[in-house]
């Protein structure tokens, strides 16, 4: 058989809530208990509250450059929602709601924000790692948390959130590679948003898919709707109980849109078209979410006010509880860097200079000028 | 002649020489209809089409790696590293290959491109915008790295740069893009890479310093009333020894700025070929006044952490004082 | 449709010549020409002779580490038998039988292991760089050169090689994931030989197939048997066809298999099963193209003995042009860094010392101590 | 007590350190089964099963990456990179993570991995075997890097690396991997990070290397009638400023040796810190005995690229000779 057939691949796209409010009830069967499905459209309703207050306060100088997480909040809540509160959640930027979701007090991702690292010194008990700046990197680190847990025979797993351009950098093939080779506990959710700044995901992936880039590295490996938090929770469900049974990794992607700019440095008039957007909006994932619960009856107008209360409230407390976190000190850039500080650095640190640090005054006064040692 | 910013005067110099040779192209992320996330490539896509000035996959080894392939097959491409924190993913192709290239093959392959790389604190951005690599690229061999304070150096010394023959760091001041405009003429022109330049004249001590910390060392001279040389490296290789050991030969003093850490930054390298070359005229310990040797901070400590002109100014009266108080001025 | 199957694939494996010597007839048509294969065959001989004259000068101190090339011929000699003279071949450094086929003196490989940079100076017509010794980082530069080609509107292509071990390597991802987006004229050809180093393929990569990678990149992938010349030529020839038509990738992986160690510097037995060596011993490619000619009577003994004289007799003439070349003097070190020497390499490269450059002696002479400048 | 090699003493401290501690686990390329390349995890794999040496994808950031992971969940892993050539593509992990972890989460995360990497030239390798880029890795704040040039100092500082609670990079000079033997205790003990040594007292000059080339300042010392004190950092980063400036202040005069090129090598810092803490006591310029400032050529030239004993001895008694003749001794 000269050219016989080696290997066989398909990839699936699930989707259980559709855009129209069609709920398929098979697929979507105990997914979500209803009384969740309220806690986590209010979840994410304060959620969408929180990114408008920071993208006000960067307006407003007092915070940094944000990126808003607004369209994609279903993407993160639902795997978090899916996972156990030890397995290791390992972001990039746009999975504040799957965050707080876990328990990260909102304070920190506005400090870290408002260039303070103390918005990265986030409890160990909540099994997370910082928001990940430089692209495509952090997904390794998920494979070494998730080789741990399997090395100390925890149950634990990791999961790795990430977006579509970060699928073009070099660490992130390493990544599934290893987990794939070494049989590893990691669900990879990739957020494809539909673009990295100003460039489309078809210059980062020109397959019909982000999915079948787990099908390199013999992975298993799905699509879903990532604006459809049934879709999301079931898939990383999955992909979860594949990883703690057999050690799999599974490659997810989240079709999901930013609905804002990239960051609020960003301008996206300038490169996107307007009725891409318009469609995506229809495609919110809180107004599915609430047209869901409405055709159940499960909320109502006067729930929705208390809500928006209550967000508004819960929001602006964790503001005040930022900004009223005193300045760092200068002493704080040296404290943190080894466990135990260098010398040099402790000078440097208790002058605040990096001159004259060697002129020794005693010198001048103890000694004469250069003794000759020469004979 | 007309009034530009830094921003626009690198603007002008990539048009001109895109105009001039099509075998200059541009690639790099979001430098297409965007114009880059600083908006230095403004304006190119439209006036130059997506075969020259090409949006690429996020990956900066794969931006730097296949530039080596273009230029080896002859083109003189012009890559963009969005941040200098993200070069680092290159720092491999850069370091292995563009720099070696031409030794590895007798001249037979060379990689003549110029890696435009936004550097620097100062801006407020979030972590791993702010940093100050270039010490690490001098290091190696092959490469060279420019970093212009001006515009008008900006313009020349990127032109110079696109048609060297070596592959070029060229590393633009962030905080500078916008922050002040200068009189550049509209004409093509070079400045040569290795010679710096003399910003200022003076007698009591020389001021060495590159990218923006220039502005902190101006300011610190104007509030000072000694007389006190300011140069600008702006090739930091390879090095202008020469003007420097000239002047520290002028000024029996030295004191150097830049933003990095202190420890095995570029500081280091001068403060040890003064010393090598001008050793019988030094009257007092150069001194380094840079990032201190910890991790540049997020933005809410990042003023402390840079070269600010206080600091230069407390160096520069060290050094000046150094010997005189105690008639030891002849003995350093 | 919840769960819709959104992209479907199988991977091909390409075998014309088998083990066995059996030619499947259809898919062999036309590929090679009886002459050619006579003519390949002979350079594959050749090219044996020279790979053991290589490892002998090794053994004996005449030239440093050198990786044996042995039973891996056929990948890179079909693929270039296949191609234009005028397109790029990017090697690593087990395609000596190519590279040789396509003109390079044989004793630029020597001069290279020697430890000598001429084994570089490789005439800009051939068309290939030099051997790589960072794993997995050229495929990059084949696409800039693919991509330069297509610029200037030219009809060349780049055609890159690499082992299964590069395919771990982030480079190789960012390079195959450029070639996809930008449309650009590449043909990837991966050395599948079961190892590196100690390292048996499985350690990089756990799925079925080395050739799926291609799947992530949306690009035509192909597995093929490496140690028929046949197959080679063939799945190369219409990757070729595929860039210079579509300037669209391919990415082949060549199952072969290395008969030595991996190096002069390693000992396979204490890692690799004597077994597996002894099947693929069975494999080589010299013996199939042999029984092949001998089948189809194009070759028999007195030709053969003939070609072997030829052999040791054209190899022992590139170790004495390799060994007759004076050794390089210390300024070639200085002379080929930049276009233009910087003064202070030029100091260095006179004096050849980094140490006492600064004390110009006259300063001894001319300058009293110090002046103090200080009012 | 026993009569160690510099690769035995690394392999007797990773086999203690692995049995003293369950969460020290080793990775890399050919580490398993192979032994390493070098054999320095020769048996390794037997003793403590694929689970604790592990072979991995050849995937240098991808080592890095997932050590990173590693260690933060409270993992001791010991990377090993085959070759500092193949460090490069790790440079960004290292940099931008593994220095940075503990400094961006204030301590809530910490990366206390060991990267094992063999370093320098000498050895007749193939081209990016034989580089020298501790001064890269140098001048990252946060990382800890170090390079043993004795099989004594080889073992203790390895315990001592593989116990920090922070990143170290563990150069392992190649050349000196079975180039001699020394005792060394069968007992664990450690050498502190952050110590020089003081290989031979003398009063003349300093003469200041590390890793292979202390070999060679011993041979030139040998060849000499002057009384020269030689020390041995041991520890690039943090660098023993102490126990260099105490030595220069007594002898006047410094000699650095490294194998990486001059420009921006670690020499640099060191003549720097030496001019600013001994000023007032030098009596000639510091002379920097290095690599030259162009590629590390393919090995025919190596010997002619590496500071050997020849020039380092020109380099001692140019230093020493300096102001005497002229009756300038305290003129520096
Ligand atoms: C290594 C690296 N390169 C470049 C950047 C600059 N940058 C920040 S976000 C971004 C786009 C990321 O796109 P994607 O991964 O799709 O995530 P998204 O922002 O869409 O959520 C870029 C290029 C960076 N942070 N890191
Ligand atoms: C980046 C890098 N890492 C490690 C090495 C050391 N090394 C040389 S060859 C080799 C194995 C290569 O395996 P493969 O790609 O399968 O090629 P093969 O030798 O089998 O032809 C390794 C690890 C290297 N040369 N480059
Ligand atoms: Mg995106
Ligand atoms: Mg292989």
């Amino acid at each position: 058989m000269p050219a016989k057939i080696v290997f066989h691949a398909k990839i699936e796209s699930v989707s259980i809530l559709d855009e129209q409010g069609n709920f398929d009830a098979k697929l979507g069967k105990d997914v979500i208990p209803d009384t969740d499905v309220v806690r986590l459209y209010e979840h994410m309703t304060i959620c969408r509250q929180f990114d408008e207050v920071a993208f006000k306060l960067q307006r407003s100088g007092r915070m940094g450059t944000y990126p808003e997480n607004r369209g994609q909040e279903a993407v993160s809540l639902g795997a978090v929602y899916a996972l156990h509160p030890d397995d290791w959640l390992v972001p990039c930027y746009r999975e504040n709601c799957g965050l707080f979701w876990r328990g990260l007090p909102m304070e920190y991702i506005l400090l870290h924000w408002m260039g303070d690292e103390r918005g990265n010194e986030i409890p160990r008990d909540l099994y997370m790692t910082p928001q990940a700046i430089p692209i495509g990197t952090q997904m390794l680190h998920a494979v070494g948390l998730a080789w741990a847990g399997k090395y100390r025979k925890k149950d634990s797993i990791a999961c790795a959130f990430f977006g579509d351009g970060a699928t073009s950098e070099g660490d992130c093939h390493e990544a599934l590679n290893f987990a794939a080779n070494l049989d590893l506990p990691v669900v990879f959710v990739c957020q494809n948003n539909g673009w990295a700044i100003s460039v489309p995901t078809k210059m980062q992936c020109s397959a019909p898919t982000l999915a079948q880039r787990g099908l390199a590295y013999g992975m298993e490996c799905v699509q879903c709707d990532g604006n459809d938090i049934f879709a999301m929770a079931k898939v990383v469900g999955e992909a979860a109980e594949r990883a703690r049974r057999d050690h799999r990794p599974t490659f997810i992607e989240a079709l999901t849109y930013r609905l804002g700019d990239h960051t609020t440095a960003d301008d996206a008039r300038r490169y996107r078209d307007e009725a891409e957007l318009k469609k995506w909006l229809k495609r919110d994932p809180l107004i599915r979410i609430r047209t869901y619960l409405q055709q159940r009856k499960l909320f109502d107008d006067s729930r929705e006010k208390a809500l928006q209360a209550r967000a508004r409230e819960e929001v602006a407390a964790a503001v005040k509880r930022a900004e009223e976190i005193a300045a760092p000190t200068s002493s704080d850039m040296f404290d943190w860097l080894y466990a135990e500080m260098p010398g040099e650095l402790a000078t440097q640190r208790a002058t605040l200079r990096t001159s004259g640090l060697g002129q020794d005054p005693s010198q001048l006064q103890e000694q004469s000028p250069a003794p000759s040692r020469n004979p | 002649m007309a009034n530009l910013t830094l921003v626009q005067a690198i603007n002008l110099a990539l048009i001109q020489e895109m105009e001039k040779d099509d075998s200059v192209i541009i690639l790099g992320q979001d430098v297409g209809v965007n114009g880059g996330v600083f908006r230095v490539t403004e304006g190119l896509f439209k006036r130059f089409g997506p075969e020259r000035v090409v949006d690429t996959p996020l990956a900066e080894s794969g931006i730097i790696g296949t530039s080596i392939g273009l230029a080896m097959a002859g083109l003189r491409p012009v890559p963009e590293i969005q941040f200098e924190g993200f070069l680092a993913p290159a720092y491999d192709q850069l370091c292995t290959h563009a720099a070696r290239m031409r030794t590895r093959t007798r001249s037979m392959f060379t990689v003549p491109i110029t890696c435009r790389v936004p550097v620097g604190g100062g801006i407020h951005a979030p972590e791993l915008h702010s940093d100050s690599p270039e010490a690490i690229y001098a290091h190696q061999p092959g490469l060279k790295v420019v970093m212009p304070a001006s515009p008008y150096d900006a313009k020349g010394l990127l032109i110079s740069a696109i048609r060297d023959p070596d592959p070029v760091i060229f590393f633009e001041p962030k905080r500078l893009y916008r922050a002040f405009r200068e009189e550049v003429p509209e004409d093509e022109y070079t400045v040569e890479i290795g010679k710096a330049r003399i910003v200022v004249e003076g007698n009591d001590v020389t001021l060495i310093s590159w990218g923006a910390p220039v502005v902190q060392c101006m300011n610190a001279i104007d509030s000072s009333h000694h007389s006190i040389e300011l140069i600008d490296l702006r090739s930091i290789c390879p090095l202008d020894t020469e003007t420097i050991v000239e002047s520290v030969r002028k000024t029996g003093r030295a004191v150097i700025v830049h933003e990095a850490p202190r420890n095995c930054g570029l500081g280091a390298e001068i403060a040890s070929r003064i010393m090598e070359h001008c050793f019988l005229y030094l009257e007092a310990p150069i001194q380094r006044v840079t990032g201190f040797d910890t991790v540049m901070p997020y933005y809410k400590l990042e003023q402390e952490y840079l070269p600010e002109a206080h600091r230069i100014s407390a160096a520069l009266e060290e050094v000046i004082a150094y010997g005189t108080a105690t008639g030891l001025g002849s003995a350093g």
